[in-house]
Parts: C-alpha cells; structure tokens; sequence
C-alpha cells in the first residue's frame, strides 16, 4: 500500500502551493538567490586573488646589482652561481648601458631633458627569474631569505626585490580575504535561516492542510512530497537569479577594474563550472529546506 | 468492531473529557452517540482516529489495539476509517473536487477513476455544480456535505461522523442519513454523535449516552422506528441505486458478517 | 430597523444569492430566517454587517441607507450589531475571556466594566471554568456559547445569529433561546437565521422563509407560542434576573418603542 | 467616540503577537538586525577611509634633493623659495651628511655590515611639509602638478613623492568603496524587502484575527496599533542585535588591522554617534515596514 502520489498530483499541488502565496515563494527563491549571490561573489574573490598571486608568482624577478666595475669574467661566474640555485628559472646579465638604457625608458622624459647620459644611474645587474609557488605569506618570507643569501657572494653590491610591496599585496589580499569570509559567514547564516524559516513559514501558513490530509490517511511522505518539489523549484528560480545577478556584478567589476586599475583584464572572473554549481547548490538548498521545516513540523 | 475498555482521556489542561468509558459496537452497527455539549462526544471520534491519546485504557479496532499503534501505522489506520469533522476541516486552498479526491489521491487510484467516483457522489450530494467552488465560498451546509462526501468517497470500513447534519436543513438532513444507513447496510460500521434527539428518535437506532465523560445510558435499538414524524418532512428517500457506494461495495454486504478490515490492513504492508 | 428593498446579491462566481428580497423588521422584533442549505440566510446577514455589498437595490439599518455608507463608518454601525458566526469566528490566538472582551475593548470601557460584564455573562453561559481556554480547546457548543457571549456583551441594538444552537443540545438551545428572547424583551431586534423547525414551531415567532435567494414565505407571529413539545425537554427557564443582559439595559426597554440607535451613530461622531 | 484601545491592551495584544509566533517575531528581528549591521559597516568604512585620507593629507612630505655639492647659500635661496609657496606647512633642510644617518636607520643591519660609511647613499634634501586636502584623486593629480613645478628650480636634481602609492591608495578606497557600495544597496534592498515580508506574513498569518476584530466593530487604527508595537519592538531588539554585532565586529576588525598593517589604532574606528542612530534606525524601519503592511492588508 505504499504508493507514493501521482506525478501529476504532485506538479499539481507543487504548482498550487506556488500560486496560493505566490510572496512566499518569491521571498524563498529571491534568499537562495541571494546566499548563492553572496557564495559566488567569495568564490570570484578567492580564484582571482589566487589566480593574480599565481600570476605574480610567475613573473617574480630579483635584480641583482654588482659592483660597478665588476670585470664580465667575475659577472658571468656570479651568473653561473646563481643559476645552479633551486627555484631560478632563468638569468639575464645586463650591462652597466644596458641597465642605464632601460633605467632612462623608467625615467620621467621631463626629469631627463639637460641631464646628460652619466647623470642616468646604471649598474651591472643580473636579473634572476625565480619560479615561486605565492600562496601566503610565509613564501614571501621564504624568497625573502632566499635573496638575503645572496648578499655573501662577491661583487654583489646590492639586491633588490619588492619584498615591501609584495608583503603589503599579501597583507591587502589577506584582509580582504578575512573581512570577505567573515562577512560571508555572516551573511551565508542569515540567508540560509531565512530559506529556512520563510520555507518554514510556508509550511506553517499551511498547516491546516497538512493536518487535514494526514487525518485522512495520507502519509508524512506523500504529505512532503509537494513541499519538497516546491523547495526545488524555489532553489532553480533562486540559481536562476543567482546567475544573473553574478553576470550584472562580474561585468560592473570588470569595468572598475579594468579603469581604476588600469589592468588588462581576463575575460571572465568568474571560477569556471561556477554555474553548473548555482544549479546544482540552489535546488539542493531549497530541497533541504523544505525537507527540514515539513519534516520538523511533521514530526510535531 | 470498536471495543473500548476503562477508556480515560484527561486534556493537558487537565478537564476530563473521558471518564473510564467501556463500550463495544459490532461491525456492521449502526450507532448514535449523544450527550450534552462539551461530555466528550468528539474526544471520543479523537481518540478512535488516533488524533489523540487515552490517558488510560484499551481502545481495539477491527481487534487491533490502537493504543500500542506505531506512529507510522496511523495513516494506514486512518484509510478505513472516514470521518465528518464538527468544523468541517476542509482543506481551504483546494476546490470541492480536490477536498473530495484527496481521500482517493492518497489510495492512488487511477485519475479516471477517482473522477468518476467523486463526480457521481458530488452529483448525489446536489453539490456538482460547486466542484470549482473554494470551500470559503460555500454556504454551511455544502461544506458539511464536502466534508461527507471526502468521508464517504473512499468506502471504509467505519465511518464517523461528528454531528453531520448540524447545519442542514431537515430534508438535507434526511438524505444523508439515507446515504449513510445505505452505507451502513453495505457493511460500514456507522458512528454519529448528534444533539439532534428528533433523528435519534426517528431511526430507533442504538444510542450510546455520554455525560461528562462517562458512559450515561446504552439504549439499544428500537424494533420499530418512528419514521414519520409530522415535523420532519422526509422527503422521497434518497434513490440508493444511484449511489456510488451501492454500486461497488468493497466490503462484506451482510450487515453481521465479518467486515474487511484485518488488523494488518493498518501496516504498510510488506515493503515497510 | 430593518429594511431591505428589492436587494439583489450575486457572488462573482455568478451564484444568484439573494434575488429581490424585500423585508422589513420593526425595532424590537425577533424573527426567524429559514430556508434550506444555501438558500441565502447567511448572505442576508452578511449583507446587513456590510461584509457583502448587495449587487442591487436598499438596505437601511436604523433608517440609514448602508448601501452608500463610508468605509469609514462601517466600524461604527457593526458596533451596534452583535453577530454569531455559522463557523463561530472566534479569535484562535486569543482565549476565551480576551475572544468576549473584544467587543467592549474596542468601545474603550475601563477594564474593571470589562471584566464585570464579561464574567458575569460567562457564567450564565456556563463558561466562567473555560475562561482562560483558548478556543481550539473547546467542544463545539461551547466554541458556539463563545460567539454568543461575544456578540450579547456590547448589548446592541441588533442581533444577527446564524444558526446559534446548531452545537448545542437541546437544553442549552433552550438556556440560549432564552437569553436572545430576553435581550429581545429589553429592545434588541433579533434576527435568528436557523434550520430547526422544532425551535421555530416552539417559540411560534415570526418567520421569513428564503427559498433559493428568494423570500418564499413571511409567517407572522403565532397569537399563542407552543412551548412544550414533548421532544423538547424544555429545562427550567433561564434565571431572566441574573442575566448581565437585565440588570442593565442601555436600550429603551419598550418593545415596541423607539430604539437608541440614531443614523449618526454609525459615524465617527463630531472628531471624524 | 473614536477612541483608541487603551496602553495596557496594546502592550497585552502587542506581547501576545510576540509571543504567539516567537520565530516571526525572532526573523524580523534579525533582519532589521542585518540590514543595520551592513549601514552600520559601510558608514564604518567610508568615515574610516575618510579620515585616513585626511590624516595622510597632513603628514604628506615631498622630498626636494638637490644637487650634490649644491653651496649651503644657494640651498637657502631654494630654501626660501619653496617656504614661500602656497601650501607648504613646514621645510627642513638636511646635509648630506644627516640625509646619509637618516638613510641608515632605516636600512637593513644586516646590508651595512662590512659596507664603509661613504657607500650609504646620501644627498641634500628638502623636507617639504605639505598642508593638502585630500578628499579625492583628482586632489593627488594637483599635488603632482605641483611638485613638478620644483623640477624648474636650479640645483634640483630630483623630486620624490609617493604619488604612485598615493595614487595606489585611493584607486584601493575607490574601489572598496565602489563595491561596499554596491553590495550595501544590494543587501540592503533586500533586508528592507524581508523586514517588509517578514512583518507581512506576520500580519497574514493574522488575517483570521484581523478580520474577526474588524467584524466586530474594530477601526482600523484600533487594528493596526499593536502591530506597530509589535514592528518598533521587533525595531529595537534588532537595534540591539547590530549594536552587539558591530562591536564584535568592530574588535574584530581592529585586531586584524593592528596584527596586519601594524599599524596605530585609534580606539574606536565607529563614527561618533552612530548607536544613537541605530536605535533611531531600527525602530523607524520596523514602524515603517508594519504600517505598510497592516496598511496594506486593511484596505483591501
Ligand atoms: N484540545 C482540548 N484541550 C483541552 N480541553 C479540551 C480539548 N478538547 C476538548 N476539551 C474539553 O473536553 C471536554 C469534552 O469536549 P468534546 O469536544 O469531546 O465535547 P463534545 O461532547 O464534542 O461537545 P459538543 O457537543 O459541544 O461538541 C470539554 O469540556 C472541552 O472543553
Ligand atoms: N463567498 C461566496 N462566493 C461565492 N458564492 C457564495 C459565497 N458565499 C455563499 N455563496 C453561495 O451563495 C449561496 C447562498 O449561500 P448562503 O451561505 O447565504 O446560504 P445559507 O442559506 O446560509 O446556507 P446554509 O444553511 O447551508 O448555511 C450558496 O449557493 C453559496 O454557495
Ligand atoms: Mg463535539
Ligand atoms: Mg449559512
């Protein structure tokens, strides 16, 4: 005897259910929208970040300078030294000129009108292409000491590294990380309380139906079944506006961050699959929902 | 069929609805239960449905002991058992036709044939012409004829029915108490708690007494019932062939007989 | 007091309620309104609490024309009309006494007036132990003596009661009769919608009948009331002195008189 | 005889709604809650943002070197000569010697060791104290202008300035405030949507209620007063909510930006007056929303 409802019954009820209180369902969907938005958003903030760090990591250059006046026989043993290190990926010798010429393309053109070509510092410099693995901070510190041993070996005069600024892009990226999770928590909880509770509400508004149809026979499964349909449907409207609320926001950034930062921007922001888990994440929130209210006020 | 013994029933709040309450009525009986307002008689519809506990005592049904029913047990037990509510208790959301059907959606039977089945008790409940009708736009009267009708719709083998004529008018109220002796000649064990003493009196059938809490008086039934008071303008009786239930009995039409309800009826059966 | 003029009621769903009803009932009368299941009794009530606006023709409360009162004004005419819902409308959430005091709550009386009066009517209505129930706890006819303690407690000048001892036993029925006859005798015009013959031919009142939204018969009152019906059981007649409804009549106690209910009444008075 | 209900019936029936549905009551609460929480953090940030800004305009100085060797009277003149400007709070002026010691302390030990005095890099300098208004970018762009004015007068060799990171930092405030921005409206159309669902679901799980009391002769304004006690009560428990979570908040934030930046703190990071404002806030919203909705429902 234990048959489950009829297909059509369900959608029937299910689609019942959406358009006796049409506000609730809407309330429902728009917070599973809402906590998807907000999940989406700390999961483009987290790839990019990870991905920029990776990117960073990549193209990380020390120059070492040498003494002036280092003789090239001496440079290229240097050179060769520190090419045998672990993690260098590749070594660039430039001249005093060289680094002079490439020094006066930094320069502002007006700093340099009547200075003569000496007054342009220049140095013999070998730039060290280091291939490391940023994930946090503790890498930075890692290459930090990894360059300070540079300083033993002869002829070098100096090395130069964007230790500072890459700290403070690590302290940056961390505190937006931490503020970003702290404020995704927080507003994760409250939308799933909400999903929750308006849900629960749902239920609520309709307990007399419940009481009714169990009194006449029906089982706590055939009860739910039109509730746990109607959460599915909620959470597809919820990742359908998820969807497109992350599209409005991902184009709006792009842009800020392509004038302010003046950066050539990837096409897309967003974590790949990302969709395909709105899918899949906003159903399976409304399905849990729902299951739970029915099934606590079933259980009652 | 029903067998109450030393059946107590005290509310949280403590007034004792039920009072050491022993009775026993037959399959295929019909039975009225009567009393005061307020002596228990729907505590007593409560307790057979399960929608609430006794506090103290046995109650079998079908010689299957509800007391010790498994929770999830309880809708099985509630399938042989159709019940008329004091207030009705439709589902406010869902038109006529779906009230009705929800008795038949629950046993899944196909669709054609919960249609059939709940057009042609609508129609002999002059309610067809409602079947689109919310119950909130319904006189009282066509919504204690729903709630009848979603009683009757799916055959069981007990019926209660909870004051079932309080808002008709007396010949309303005949024709449904032809439908359900029609029923109960099919079988159905009938239980109706009334204050109405001019139906008791008419049908001369066995009427059980409450008075706060306890059981008052046991009449059985009388060899000739008056049917013809000059007040009660029965009208033609109620045409049994046309309705549903005489039709396709599904249980044993001698009135003595054993009834269909084995105990294992209330089980999910094997796949539980 | 009440005049209907060739008034018309049509649901939107196209039901044809009330079709041309004229009537009229005189300060200080009680009338029955019958008719079957759905012949209109509620809707005419409805109608006059203003809950329906009629679909055609004129109704006046007190001589007031209420098919062209404001929105405004309604809260002011229902506050001399008491009601007893068919389906009891009693606040869920509310108990029993706070379900009473409503009525007198939104007059603004002291709170020691509201609980004397509201207590004191409890108790003729064999309510007073019930007082802090909620009304989900209560047995039908005692949810039923709520709605009418409810709507005798203001003592308006019109009482409208849709089928007021539907719940109830005989006795009560009997014990209520008496309080509406008695309210009755101090000026109130009542107006009792009911399906029970038995009560109509007992008291021998004056009786519209409706038939399918139209009036079908207008009896007058019998010159000589048959009040004992051997069915009946007819209890000791109610304690008239101790009813809260005696003791203090703000309505001219003349049955036939003028009543204080004056048109301005149902507005705003001088601060609207 | 238009009379309202009396205080003692209002408080009853405003309790009563309370405490007959608790979780509506706790839902509305939370919301109201958030959506303070969220004003409360972007008004934390903009007046935080606002006053870094202001604090960076007052201790801005520009490094003015001058040529090696420059003739201590000629510095002077060059001296006067950008005392004289608009602008400018305060010049000092450092040898070369005192430039070198100053280069010193802020170099690494561990780079000095085994190097001779004369290696440290040391010029003649300016100090130019800057009094700027700094209240945008456009601000920083005046300030570059300006310095490129010094790079005319004789004897100066170079002119250093953070304009790079200055331009950095506020490019970073723009864009956190562009996108706390976006977010604050976003999240906050949505709380003021759900404090306004909340509270009408409150007031349509009431109907039955609603109309009964209307049935019998209630006004509307008799109807509607407990459920506006209801909405401002609901207001301040939300009020206390967001004061509880900012302040955590608030500590929260503040360690994070002491450990990170190592920065100086200032005690509180709150705008002055801004619990004031959130116990003026959330019972406005929750009068607002309740009215509305109690409006609403009794019109129609
Ligand atoms: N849920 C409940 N909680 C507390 N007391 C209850 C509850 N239901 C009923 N009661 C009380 O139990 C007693 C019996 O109630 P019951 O509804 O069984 O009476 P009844 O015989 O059906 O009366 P009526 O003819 O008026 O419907 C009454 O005093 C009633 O107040
Ligand atoms: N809100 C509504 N919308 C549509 N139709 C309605 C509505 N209320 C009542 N009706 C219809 O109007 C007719 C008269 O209803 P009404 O409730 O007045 O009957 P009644 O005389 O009170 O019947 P009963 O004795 O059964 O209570 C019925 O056919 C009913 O279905
Ligand atoms: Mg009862
Ligand atoms: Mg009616």
């Amino acid at each position: 005897m234990k048959r489950g409802p009829h297909l059509r019954y369900v959608l029937r009820q299910a689609w019942l259910l959406v358009g006796a209180s049409p506000w609730l369902t809407a309330v429902s969907a728009l917070t599973i929208a809402l906590a998807l938005t907000l999940v989406g958003l700390f999961a483009m903030v987290q790839f990019n970040a990870s991905r920029l760090l990776r990117e960073l990591g990549q193209s990380l250059t020390v120059q070492v300078y040498l003494k002036d006046g280092t003789p090239p026989p001496v440079a290229a043993q240097v050179e060769q030294r520190v090419r045998g290190r672990d993690g260098v990926r590749a070594v660039r010798a430039l001249s005093r000129e060289q680094d002079r010429a490439r020094n006066r393309k930094l320069l502002d053109p007006e700093l340099l009108q009547g200075l003569d070509e000496a007054a342009i510092p220049g140095q013999p410099v070998l730039e060290v292409e280091i291939e490391a693995e940023l994930a946090s901070r503790g890498d930075v510190e890692a290459l930090v000491a990894w360059t300070k041993t540079l300083h033993g070996v002869e002829s070098v005069e100096d090395v130069a590294f964007g230790a500072e600024k890459l700290r403070l892009l690590f302290a940056g990226v961390e505190i937006a990380r931490t503020i970003g999770f702290v404020l995704s928590i927080v507003l994760l909880a409250s939308a799933m309380f909400f999903v929750f509770s308006t849900i629960r509400l749902s239920v609520f508004s309709r307990r007399d139906e419940i009481d009714i149809l169990g009194l006449v026979g029906a089982t706590p499964t055939f009860i739910r079944i039109p509730f746990l349909v109607e959460g599915v449907l909620q959470g597809l409207c919820g990742a359908v506006l998820a969807t497109l609320l992350l599209g409005g926001l991902h184009l709006e950034l792009r842009g800020l961050v392509r004038d302010v930062y003046m950066l050539n921007v990837p096409w897309s922001l967003l974590p790949p699959g990302m969709v395909v888990w709105l899918f899949v994440g906003g159903p399976a929130v409304g399905l849990v929902a729902s299951g739970l209210s029915v099934g606590r006020y079933l259980r009652t | 069929m029903i067998q109450l013994y030393h059946v107590h029933k005290r509310y949280p709040n403590g007034s004792e609805a039920l009072v050491d309450v022993t009775l026993r009525v037959r399959e295929g009986e019909f039975v009225f239960l009567t009393g005061p307002s307020g002596a228990g008689k729907s505590t007593l519809l409560r307790l057979l449905l399960v929608m609430e506990r006794a506090t103290d005592g046995q109650i079998l049904i079908g010689g299957r002991n509800i007391h010790v029913l498994r929770d999830s047990s309880i809708p099985f037990l509630r399938r042989n058992i159709g019940i008329v509510f004091q207030d009705f208790r439709l589902v406010p959301r869902r038109n006529v036709f779906d009230n009705v059907a929800i008795a038949l959606e629950i046993l899944g039977l196909p669709r054609r044939e919960i249609e059939r089945r709940v057009n042609q008790l609508l129609e002999g409940l002059r309610l067809l012409h409602r079947a689109t009708a919310l119950p909130g736009d319904l006189s009282g009267g066509e919504q204690q004829r729903v709630a009848i009708a979603r009683a009757l719709v799916n055959e069981p083998a007990i019926l209660l029915a909870d004051e079932p004529t309080g808002n008709l008018d007396p010949e309303l109220a005949a024709e449904i108490m032809g439908l359900l002796t029609d029923i109960n000649r099919h079988g159905t064990t009938v239980v109706v708690a009334t204050h109405d003493i001019h139906l008791i009196e008419r049908y001369g059938l066995r009427t059980l007494a409450l008075h706060r809490g306890r059981l008052a008086d046991d009449r059985p039934r009388q060899p000739r019932p008056v049917v013809d008071l000059p007040s009660a303008r029965v009208s033609q009786p109620v045409a049994l062939a046309s309705s549903p239930l005489s039709s396709q009995a599904v249980v044993d039409p001698s009135p003595d007989g054993p009834v269909a309800v084995a105990a294992d009826d209330f089980d999910e059966g094997g796949d539980a």
